[in-house]
């Protein structure tokens, strides 16, 4: 049951992976031979589990201000939002 | 944090981090995992918060962040080598009533520059400085600068500073923070998210010290250059944590009187 | 407006002022000091900005800062503060923000003395700083030509977005003559579509000198130099006594223009045809005043307290056509009517047996200074 | 017509001062006219002195060589300016402070003790203005009314009470040049 | 000794540690910079002195003192620090000791960029600092020349006791070519009469560079300018290609003037007889030489990597005997071979037309940028 | 205090105080009761009795005390306005075994030249500088200077210093003690016999200082400006005590290892 | 004779590293010769190239426009120096990290996979010498035997292990050269 | 009984009076109508009543080093020195 998910601009992503190092529950990855349009290899988001918590520190300690974060709303009990993106 | 509608539609998602508006959208010129993005991005996301982007001019340094101007949404100018604090006064008594900000590097601000930021705090000018010290000379391709650690290896110090004859780096917040017309002058440090979020409070308190007229405001922001440490990014980080917070230690080196109300 | 009796330094000052001088940085040097203190009384009284900057390094980047904000501004110094400004300078012309910086010269090189002298003529007009950059300059001999064309260099910084200089010597700063003072302009004026005052319902915009592809920097410079081009073309302006019969034509700006005039008088007095010369703007030189002048002239005689440095602006525009001679006094000693006159008469008499484009020896060495 | 001036003495003897004022009644009186100190560390405590030019036309050089007329404060003024003066010239000497009369036969030379002279009208401040009446009336440069109006217009307020002496000081001045030639 | 290949920067560095460089300080500033770094490492070696110093200001203020010693110092920079150090050069010229510093030129005005220029040459050439002083120029355009010339630079400044710069641009300092560096000398030398050293057993010495009284700086400067005079007797230096018959002569210095020695190659292989003239002195300037060549030449051509400023310099050696035409790329631009013989080939026509002393148009915008 | 012997003869004085050896026979330029003149004559005093003339290199400013190289009997040079400090570091530098003093007023070292003063206490110079404050600039005829006191009238603070505008004075001892370089800086001042004495003491120390090779050593002197203050020089003496000593207050700042023991 | 070689790549694929061993060879040779790169802040993480003139005689001007030979080492390389080639000229292209073969007919064209043959060999950056022994095959501006030993005398002493590397690598590409053309 | 007497250099003395503030004895006062060669009313000693200790005070305070004091030597006991200038 999901609490957020993030969406990374991979355009922008120069492949640092301080977000990697930040989300604690490992679920931003570095694309082991895909690269960017800007030659690096970008970030990825896998949260197949959907255990990203919205909890921002990726977004937060990202240089290059690639990553925004949704926190999913409960509109009404009982009921899970998907992510948009 | 600025809370904006996601995408309208039956399934409502709250967007609770996004780049923000003062930022223009060109991607910087900084390398991976450079600290100076998350810094660009701290102030800009004030900028939006304080709602002040209209009134706002920011002077660049020469140092790597010389090309600021391209990535902030507001009015810009662009300073020679250190004298980022003269331009800003200038600009500052002429228009009172905007915010004016620099923004410099601690080659910039420590060495080439340091007359100028002394007397800038000396006077009260009501400037708001981002004072990016990562220990190094980050454009020029990594020489010692003044904030370098004792032992640092730079490519002008290619067997460490040897405090002998470049006696021991200057500690900035603390030095400014004894010039009389200092109102907010603190040291945050970029190294996790914690201390990022702690920085931007700072820079916060920076720009609200300028909007009450208080007199100068610095943050020294503990920051990261991987390209001339010759480390990974995280290592970068670590390295400030290990090597950068014992000397320079974080915290509030000056709150004049006024200051804790903001 | 009648006429007041004012000094030098200080009718720059008040001209200033009733131009519409918004702010004022400066750091106090002799023999400009005046204009400093003037401003430092002045400019409280009608709410303007006065502030003594730290070293005249900071004074030059405070300019350029408030520069940007499209109001009038102005800084003062002589010879070695106005050396500390060569970058500032540099900037201020890379990035086309308008201003007004008056060098009131003294003795020189290194600290030298605070004698009045015209040493900085290469510096100012030739461009002191790095990068192929040139101010207008304005050269004035009297208190009256002070206050005009003070008011002048801030018309001219606006109009073509650069940097204007008062080039005079410590004498005429520390003079008093009869001058009449325009009336106080209001300063407000429309903010120009390149001025930093806060992005409000526009897009932001940026003063920068920063040009990192050559090309891109190539351009601009090639916009730099039709700009100077144009000034060159519109803006010469100097003063002339006498020339229209003359054989021989003596040149001098400022001070040592003033004190030729009395000698140029009195050589006619003797039946000599002499005229005067003398440039109010060094940057645009007259050249081709000059160029016509040297159609009928058969000689020249440039006379500076400095060793030798219009001179070379002057042959360059004679290009061979006359011989040009040199007479310059140098540290401090301001040249009198006698000297001059002295030396009219020498090249008078050289002349006639002078071949046409043998240019007289022009080394201050060689028997030119007295 | 043009006259060249120059009035030298210590610094405190009011020599630009007495160069101002005769700047001032030139200019009301719609003459042309430049005043030129000498400036520089050599006035602390050194000697200073002025250069005055009024004349009929513009002025070209504000300083000469030769000047047609001098006032000679102190003795290092009339050792230095004596060999100067114009021929025909004026040279005023201020004979309380000099040890020696002035020597050239082709000026016209005006000795005053104007200290004295100055102290007897109650203030030994006044003896430049003492020393200028001399000038006016052995050179006829401007008429000692002109110059009375200029120092009523021109003398600082904190001095204003002086008025009346000064012009006292200007007249006994122009007096004694009548009378009294070195 | 073998050639070894070599940066421009580097060999600079090592020629003056050669020649017996006591204590460097400098500023980090791109293109200079290697040179700085180099010595870092080196100096320490060798218990030399090496210092970072805060500034340019500083900088050149640091070399003053060590200077006074009597001791090899040098600085280096690119123009926006050598802006910042033109009152210390003022001062040094005034007070007459020796020291080197190298320009390493770049793109301007104000920031500009990094790329190779020549927009310092008035600054540096005529005097970028207060009051009338000059300084040696040696401009190279090899490595070689920068090795030889460095060493050059520090004889020059001990035999005349002033400051020799060494000026090229950033692609220079870039290069690598093989060049063969001189024996590493002893560095002790004899102290100089005027040294400060301590007053041990002699009476006490002082530098200065003040004269108060104008007619005793006028003295001094008297004496400059017969120093000044003495170098232009005696140490022209210029490196010429093919100027025995030519009819036309290009002139440059650097790189430019390496640049326009191809273009002549392939003029000539064209059939035109084309000469270059590459001065290795900007200062002393070879006036002597080029007035000379203009007794035979029909035109000369002087490209630079400005805007216009040494042509001036040709000009007046010129002094109107036959048209100088200007070729200028600047903000960083090179100029390429293929550019300067189109150049050359259209003066060749021309001066068919021209008629003797019209000067050929010579702003930079009047069609001379390709 | 050197003893020396005065004329032989039957009876015989001990001549107790003298002109000392180190200065010229040269009558200063200096207005009369210029403390300036005091202070010369303390820095000439302690290089004879350290019998350092010979080995000693002075650095003038630009200032009042620009002929300074007049006055001494030592090796001199005058430095560009400010930049002592850069000058005594290329001269110490190069000769690290001579003695070499920077002399400079408050203009000249707390304006212009703050850069440079602060780097060289940075670096921990082995210098050796006398600072003359006389809250004024004298030389340019008494504009305000980084120290000038609030409210003090100059010809460039007509009003008085307006401390809204220019900020409070520096103070230069406090602000320099903070340096890491710094082995000893004290202030001192020049009103009176018993400080005069006391001021000795303290250059005598911070030459001791370069001897033992400890660092930047520099002693802060309030001083005088009759002429500038436009008061007597025995008023001036006491509008140093009334004025200038409750903000400017005398003591010791630094004192590192080994200056104890000197 | 005279022959103007530009090497072109991104940062760090050692377009400059080879340019210098070229220059290196042709000095040990004899030869005159100038290396010159580009720099600036477009060298980080962007491209990297340097002209290298090889000549008999005194070099006049170190940059050309129209180079006799290119090593083009990726596409926006080949890209730009395609069309500047002179004709006749030499271009040599990694195919391994292009998308296209050059068009010029009027050159002689020889694209290699480099990045390929480099691993083969064991590592992949050894492709800028791979290349470089293209370009000697395909230019004879010097003997590979030269350029060997110039690796074997200016090799920085960490990377001396891969001296055999770095022949294998010359040869294979010289080989290549002769054969592969595009 | 004088213990000492100081001798002060006239023509190096600008008149500041900084010495007759100082000395306890008031043996210095300004020449009231005497001009030295540099045009200043200098210092003058008079001690009548050999009042003077010889304590320096003077001296110390003495901006253009002008004051030489002496501290007579009792050579013989109960004999007093004259001063020498
Ligand atoms: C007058 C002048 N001197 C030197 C330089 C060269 N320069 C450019 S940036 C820089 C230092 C940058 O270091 P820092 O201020 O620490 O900024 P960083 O790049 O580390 O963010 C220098 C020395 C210059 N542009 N202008
Ligand atoms: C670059 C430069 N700027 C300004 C001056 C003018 N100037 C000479 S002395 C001085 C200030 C002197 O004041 P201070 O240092 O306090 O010394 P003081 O005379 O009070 O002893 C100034 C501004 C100068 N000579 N050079
Ligand atoms: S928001 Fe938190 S949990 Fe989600 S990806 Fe980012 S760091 Fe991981
Ligand atoms: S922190 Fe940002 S730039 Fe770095 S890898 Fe993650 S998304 Fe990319
Ligand atoms: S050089 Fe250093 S400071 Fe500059 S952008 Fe790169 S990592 Fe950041
Ligand atoms: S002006 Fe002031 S500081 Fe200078 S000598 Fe006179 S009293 Fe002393
Ligand atoms: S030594 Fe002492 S007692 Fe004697 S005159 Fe001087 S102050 Fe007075
Ligand atoms: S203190 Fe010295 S200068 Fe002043 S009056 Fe006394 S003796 Fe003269
Ligand atoms: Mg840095
Ligand atoms: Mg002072």
């Amino acid at each position: 049951m999901s609490k957020g998910h993030i969406v990374i601009d991979d355009a922008r992503c120069k492949g640092c992976a301080l977000c990697v190092s930040v989300c604690q529950q490992t679920l931003i990855s570095m694309a082991p031979d895909r690269l960017n349009t800007r030659g690096y290899h970008p970030a990825q988001f896998a949260d197949p589990a959907g255990r990203c918590t919205g909890c921002t520190l990726c977004a937060v300690i990202c240089p290059d201000a690639c990553i925004t974060v949704c926190r999913h709303q409960r509109v009404t009990a009982g009921r899970t939002m998907q992510p948009t993106a | 944090m600025t809370t904006m509608p996601s995408i309208a539609g039956p399934v409502q998602d709250e967007i609770v981090y996004a780049r923000p508006a003062a930022l223009t959208e060109t991607v910087t010129h900084y390398c991976p995992g450079c600290t100076h993005g998350i810094a660009h991005k701290l102030v800009a996301e004030v900028i939006d918060e304080l709602e002040i982007r209209a009134q706002t001019i920011g002077v660049a340094p020469v140092g790597c962040a010389v090309f600021a101007y391209n990535y902030f949404n507001v009015d810009f100018a662009e300073a020679a080598h250190g004298r980022a604090p003269a331009m800003a006064t200038g600009l500052k008594r002429v228009l009172p009533d905007r915010i004016v900000f620099t923004y410099q590097g601690d080659g910039d601000l420590a060495s080439i520059g340091l007359a100028e930021i002394m007397h800038a705090a000396g006077r009260g000018e009501n400037l708001t400085v981002v004072f990016i010290n990562n220990a190094i000379y980050g454009m020029t391709g990594g020489q010692m600068a003044p904030t370098t650690l004792p032992g640092q290896k730079t490519s002008s110090s290619p067997c460490g500073r040897d405090v002998e004859t470049m006696g021991m780096p200057l500690r900035m917040a603390e030095l400014l923070a004894a010039q009389p017309g200092a109102a907010y002058v603190v040291r945050r440090s970029l190294h996790n998210p914690k201390e990022i979020n702690r920085a931007k409070k700072a820079i916060r308190t920076a720009f609200r010290v300028q909007q009450a007229g208080l007199g100068f405001a610095l943050v020294e922001l503990l920051s990261s250059c991987p390209t001339n440490w010759g480390i990974a990014p995280l290592d970068a980080l670590k390295w400030i944590e290990s090597h950068m917070l014992p000397y320079y230690p974080l915290g509030d080196y000056k709150l004049a009187e006024g200051v804790e109300r903001l | 407006m009648a006429k007041k009796l004012l000094k030098g330094n200080e009718a720059i000052a008040e001209a200033a002022v009733r131009a519409g001088l918004q702010a004022y940085f400066g750091y106090p040097i002799t023999p400009q000091t005046e204009l400093l203190e003037y401003l430092a009384r002045r400019m409280p009284d009608l709410q303007r900005t006065f502030l003594q900057a730290e070293s005249e390094v900071a004074a030059i980047n405070m300019v350029y800062g408030a520069a940007c904000t499209g109001q009038r501004v102005m800084t003062s110094s002589s010879s070695p503060g106005i050396s500390l400004m060569m970058e500032g300078l540099s900037y201020i012309a890379g990035s086309e923000v308008p201003c007004v910086l008056v060098d009131v010269m003294r003795g020189g090189p290194g600290l030298g003395n605070i004698a009045p002298a015209q040493g900085d003529y290469h510096q100012i007009v030739k461009g002191g700083g790095h990068g192929d950059f040139r101010m207008i300059v304005l050269a004035p001999a009297t208190v009256q030509e002070a206050v005009d064309l003070t008011g002048l260099a801030f018309d001219l910084a606006d109009k073509y977005l650069m940097v204007s200089v008062v080039l005079l010597d410590g004498s005429l700063g520390q003079m008093m003559e009869p001058a009449e003072l325009p009336p106080l302009r209001d300063p407000a004026r429309p903010e120009p579509e390149w001025a930093l005052t806060g992005a409000r319902g526009r897009a932001k915009r940026v003063v920068t000198s920063i040009h990192l592809v050559p090309e891109d920097e190539e351009v601009f410079n090639q916009k730099l130099q039709a700009k100077y081009a144009a000034i060159k073309a519109a803006e010469v302006r100097y003063h002339e006594y006498q020339t229209d019969d003359a054989d021989l034509i003596v040149v001098g700006f400022g001070t040592a223009g003033r004190v030729a005039q009395t000698a140029v008088k009195q050589a006619r007095a003797l039946g000599l045809k002499v005229g005067l010369h003398r440039p109010l703007t060094l940057f645009p030189f007259p050249e081709q005043r000059l160029a016509d002048l040297a159609q009928r002239a058969r000689a020249f005689l440039v006379v500076e307290m400095n060793a030798g440095q219009m001179v070379e602006d002057v042959r360059l525009a004679v290009n061979g056509r006359a011989p040009v001679k040199f007479y310059g006094r140098m540290g401090g000693v301001v040249p009198l009517p006698d000297e001059v006159l002295e030396q009219i008469k020498q090249l008078a008499e050289t002349v006639g047996h002078t071949p046409h484009h043998s240019p007289v020896s022009c080394l201050p060495l060689d028997g030119a200074i007295a | 017509m043009q006259i060249e001036i120059i009035i030298s003495g210590f610094g405190g003897q009011g020599a630009l001062f007495a160069g101002q004022i005769l700047a001032y009644a030139a200019m009301d009186s719609g003459r042309h006219v430049t005043w030129i100190p000498s400036y520089g560390p050599e006035m602390r405590g050194g000697t200073a002195h002025c250069t005055v030019v009024i004349a009929d036309d513009e002025i070209g050089s504000p300083l000469v060589r030769y000047p047609a007329a001098v006032i000679a404060m102190n003795q290092p003024s009339l050792d230095k300016y004596e060999p100067l003066v114009a021929s025909g010239g004026v040279l005023v000497v201020n004979a309380s402070l000099t040890t020696r009369r002035p020597e050239r036969s082709d000026l016209r030379r005006v000795a005053i003790p104007a200290n004295a002279v100055a102290e007897e009208l109650g203030n030994v401040r006044l003896a430049n203005i003492v020393l200028t009446g001399a000038l006016l009336a052995a050179t006829g440069a401007l008429p000692v009314e002109a110059v009375e109006q200029a120092l009523a217009a021109h003398l600082p307020e904190r001095h204003r009470h002086l008025l009346g002496a000064n012009s006292q000081a200007l007249r006994r001045g122009a007096a004694l040049a009548a009378a009294v030639t070195a």
